[in-house]
């Protein structure tokens, strides 16, 4: 069974008291992005200014649990500075080692499991409205060495329902840079 | 091909394992519902025993869980009948009359009008036609229908003409009542080449044989958890899902709605949008493990016991009654599922029931909820025997010497 | 008035017997849904390893049997919450969310149109929201609210402006977020004065205190299976039988008809022309079960008991944490049902459940399908502890340590 | 349990196999009423010919099942040459005797049976649509033994679904005899 200690590790904790990036920037010149959890109502505001196709500056605003907060935290540290290739690069990364196998999990938690766990069913399509497009093959130990302290955030993926939480920054933040990309 | 084993099946329902008189139960009345095997009585016991909470939302282990269990068993059903998309395509009703009610009252509301028409059979149960009669009253489309000839098959040979602008065709893959196993793949093709779209009530279909809503072409499939082994209380509606994402939603309240203001309300995903309110858990659990059970027997198995037991009837009962039994329906078990109606002299089927439920057979007796077959058949009612995998010859025999029962009861001498 | 063993009752509930981590579970997510007792569990397994067939109609044994149960099982609903005619005014459907649409779908379809209006409260579910959120679209009517105060009250200021003119009141008798009972009975007379029927959510009532509809005063009952100890995948209408003959059927199908012709039907009496297909027939069994259970205990001591313990609750938490916590909804355990949402330091609804999860104490976090509500309170979600019959001191301890370690965990010292 | 035996007695299969005073009457002078069983959708039809406030003749057409076409062959030859008021009171007598009450039934034939059966649920209302304001005493022995042959019809009580056409008769007679006397 999975542990608290598993989802709420130190260094998330850490980001979650100490956000890095909250705030909001001028738009324009900077693009705002709203993302929404329909699971909880809670709401994520991304600030983002690129110029030249690198991501000069982020912010954070809205409101969220501890692991949507620190996630946007960590992530607006990852992508700042990055050009948007690299920060799209991250974003694949990080939601390949959030959309893992179902199989790979122990979401049973002491209950009662059923043994025939259907092939293919990522725990995010268990209930949720992910794009089932998203690559789901685990991300590799080199991936996950890059990702530095992101990769604390893999615990999250044993606790199905709080996916949504860590991913909600990251498919922000995709969709701002693809408004921006389209504007351009 | 696996081969079966019918005592060890039946061995695995509890109801069976019952003596009423010091005989065992001989049930034929899988059609109207069927009997549940232990595996299923113990996932829903289970489930409520160590796992039950709502689903969605909740943070904790067990609702963690029970959502898995649920959404598994929507995976389970989409993948039994072939979905191409099975995590999005399944939606959970109360029973297949819901379901097709759905498509009538979202589908159908959205895109039904004067002028427009929609082609059924003669042969629907109600559970087809009242939800369209109720509709067209409201909406003013017409509803025309493919007849059903002597023999018990649809008569096609107006179809094109029947077909000619339809919005719709509503058909069931086999008869309730005469067993016909109906060209339903062929009539898609047909309907699809005049625009119009495909429901199948798979209700005696899904639970007999191999289902592969590809190979039909249908746009809908709806079929019901307790004809199938499964609990009573939950219903199956399969709709591609690009229909799904153009539907408006059904019933309103929580669950299928993404966000709720004072004035207005946005709906949710698909296949959430159509499921308001608390679903039903512990029986999407138990269905699930009835698919399991049936996957376990493997679905050509089951046809083909099924195709083999219907044969054996048919030729029991007439080589012991000849002439003085009628089976209504097509000829040749392959050309019909395994429901058997049929009228034995001129006794009522309700006397036939009665007497049959005294010497421990269970068939139906009625019109079977299609009246207007029956009209069209010039009956008010019909006997009806059905199997299911749990049914041996010697339920046919016990059928075939009960009817002599009532025989010399009701009998001039 | 019973006295009330709580150590004897858990011992009833198979879940609450299960250990996490070594610990049993601490269930107080009651307000989402019960758990069961072994006699609910064993009723619906009994029926399904003896009796099972599909009602009405059948002439063999199980099937009157069968049908038997069923009916038993509606008379003994509209006993419980009196009834004044119980074999004709209850009416089976999936849910309370499906009881809702139902009249929506069917009173409200035929009785409102532009220049109407209805009145709801902003304390409503999504279930007595969004129906006719749906309907006010499709027939042009309004909707007005009655507000809530600060304190988690209706504000009545204004109630007879608000119900000038009204054609329906549709009110929750407890508010599943703020534990608020609503003083429906007083309500319901001042809607009649204006010729408005009344419309009582009793989701978080019925289960939890002697319900007369009576005595409240209402037109129209809703509550839901699955939060009174029975399964899921049933819930109830009552209706006054005078309104059920006058209101339109509701989903079309067999069961719900006295006749099907190609070109029209007719429906059947009250309440089966509601209860399109096959119905919820082993879950019915169940409630039943459910309701014997309660009746046992007694619904006095069951209120009696609910206010007492969410009383030790609210003393308790408030003792813990002072100022840090916050309690929605009206002071004094009398004035409400045994829901607790509350507000924790600046922590997040969902973080506390998961940190309680971990401690074993399952508790829900979210909008509890309240949406307005929420917006209202200006939170987006709250953490929400819920209190039935197999809830104890012992539970609430649980609560308030285990709020505790959340503190520890996400404190900044 | 009950038997076969308690529903087909020798006596209702005689009117069966042989049923009086079955065919038709012109209509008019006759009057004609139709009996529906939804349950099953048969069919009875009353021809009643009343004259000066007796039953002169009444013939019975239609069809059912044994017991209903039995009762009414048994009813025809009871109230045939009775007055109206007599006609009336063999109907309550014979309605009283068929909605007995369910706690002195069997119906639980060998099966799982709850012991809870609410007082007072007539085993019509069972999924029926009787008239709740039936008298539902059982008939005195008088009563059973004013009833004749008809008494044979007892045994159907203990087949609720069967209750139905037993009645089907009486019902459409009841009808037709309230049709007349609102018409004259
Ligand atoms: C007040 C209230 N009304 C209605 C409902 C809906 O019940 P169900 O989901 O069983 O339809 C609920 C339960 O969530 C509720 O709390
Ligand atoms: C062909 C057909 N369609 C639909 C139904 C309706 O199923 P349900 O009563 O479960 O809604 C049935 C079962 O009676 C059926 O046989
Ligand atoms: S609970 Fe809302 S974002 Fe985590
Ligand atoms: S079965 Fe129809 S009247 Fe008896």
């Amino acid at each position: 069974m999975a542990g608290l200690e598993d989802l709420y590790r130190e260094i998330i904790l850490d980001h979650y008291r100490n956000p890095r990036n909250r705030g909001e920037l001028p738009v324009p010149p900077a693009h705002r992005t709203e993302g929404f959890n329909p699971l909880c109502g809670d709401e994520i505001v991304v600030y983002l200014s690129v110029t030249d196709g690198i991501v000069e500056d982020l912010r954070i605003g809205g409101q969220g649990c501890s692991i949507s907060q620190s996630s946007a935290s960590m992530m607006s540290a990852a992508v700042k500075g990055k050009t948007t290739a690299e920060a799209r690069r991250t974003i694949a990364t990080f939601k390949s080692m959030m959309s893992i196998h179902e199989s790979t999990l122990d979401t049973s938690a002491g209950l009662a499991s059923d043994p025939e766990i259907p092939e293919g069913v990522s725990s995010e399509d268990s209930g949720l409205d992910e794009d089932p497009s998203d690559e789901l093959r685990p991300p590799s130990e080199a991936e996950l060495t890059a990702l530095g302290d992101l990769a604390a955030l893999q615990g999250v993926v044993k606790f199905p329902v709080r996916i949504k939480c860590a991913t909600l920054s990251w498919n922000t933040l995709a969709q701002g840079l693809d408004e921006i990309a389209t504007s351009a | 091909m696996n081969t079966f084993d019918v005592a060890a099946i039946k061995a695995d329902f509890p109801i069976l394992q019952r003596c009423f008189n010091g005989r065992k139960i001989v049930y034929l009345d899988s059609a109207a519902s069927s009997q549940r095997p232990e595996a299923v009585l113990d996932a829903m016991d289970t489930y409520y025993r160590t796992t039950h909470a709502n689903v969605h939302r909740g943070v904790y282990a067990i609702a963690e869980e029970a959502t898995r269990l649920f959404e598994e068993a929507r995976h389970a059903y989409g993948r039994f009948v072939g979905a191409p998309d099975p995590a999005h395509e399944v939606v959970f009703t109360k029973n297949a009359t819901e379901a097709v009610n759905l498509v009538a009252g979202t589908w159908g509301r959205a895109n039904l009008g004067p002028g427009d028409h929609i082609v059924l059979t003669e042969m629907e149960h109600h559970a087809n036609l009242v939800p369209w009669l109720m509709l067209s009253e409201q909406k003013g489309f017409s509803i025309r229908y493919i007849p059903v000839d002597r023999s018990g098959w649809l008569d096609l040979s107006d179809i094109d003409a029947l077909l000619d602008g339809a919005k719709l065709l509503g058909v069931t893959l086999v008869s309730n009542v005469l067993g016909t196993l109906n060209p339903v793949a062929e009539l898609a093709a047909l309907a699809h080449a005049q625009g119009a779209l495909v429901l199948a009530d798979g209700a005696q279909f899904v639970p007999h044989m191999a289902t592969s809503v590809t190979a039909l072409g249908c746009d809908f499939l709806v079929a019901t958890g307790h004809k199938m082994l499964g609990p009573t209380g939950i219903g199956m509606l399969w709709a591609r899902r690009a229909l799904l994402e153009e539907m408006p939603p059904f019933l309103g309240g929580g669950e299928m709605i993404r966000d709720v203001r004072l004035d207005g309300f946005t709906p949710n995903e698909v296949p959430w949008k159509f499921e308001a309110g608390t679903p039903p858990i512990a029986e999407a659990v138990g269905l699930a493990a009835a698919l399991s059970y049936l996957e376990g027997l493997g679905m050509d198995a089951v046809r083909a016991h099924e195709i083999a037991l219907t044969g054996y009837a048919m030729d029991a009962l007439q080589h012991a009654y000849g002439d003085e039994i009628v089976l209504f329906g097509p000829d040749g078990p392959s050309n019909r599922g395994g429901v058997l109606s049929f009228a034995f002299k001129d006794l009522h089927p309700h006397d036939i029931s009665q007497v049959l439920d005294a010497e421990g057979v269970c068939i139906r007796a009625g019109h079977h909820c299609a009246k207007p077959l029956m009209r069209k058949l010039d009956v008010s009612a019909t006997a009806r025997a059905s199997f299911y995998v749990y049914n041996d010859e010697q339920d046919v025999e016990a059928l075939v010497k009960a009817l002599g029962k009532a025989d010399e009861l009701f009998g001039i001498g």
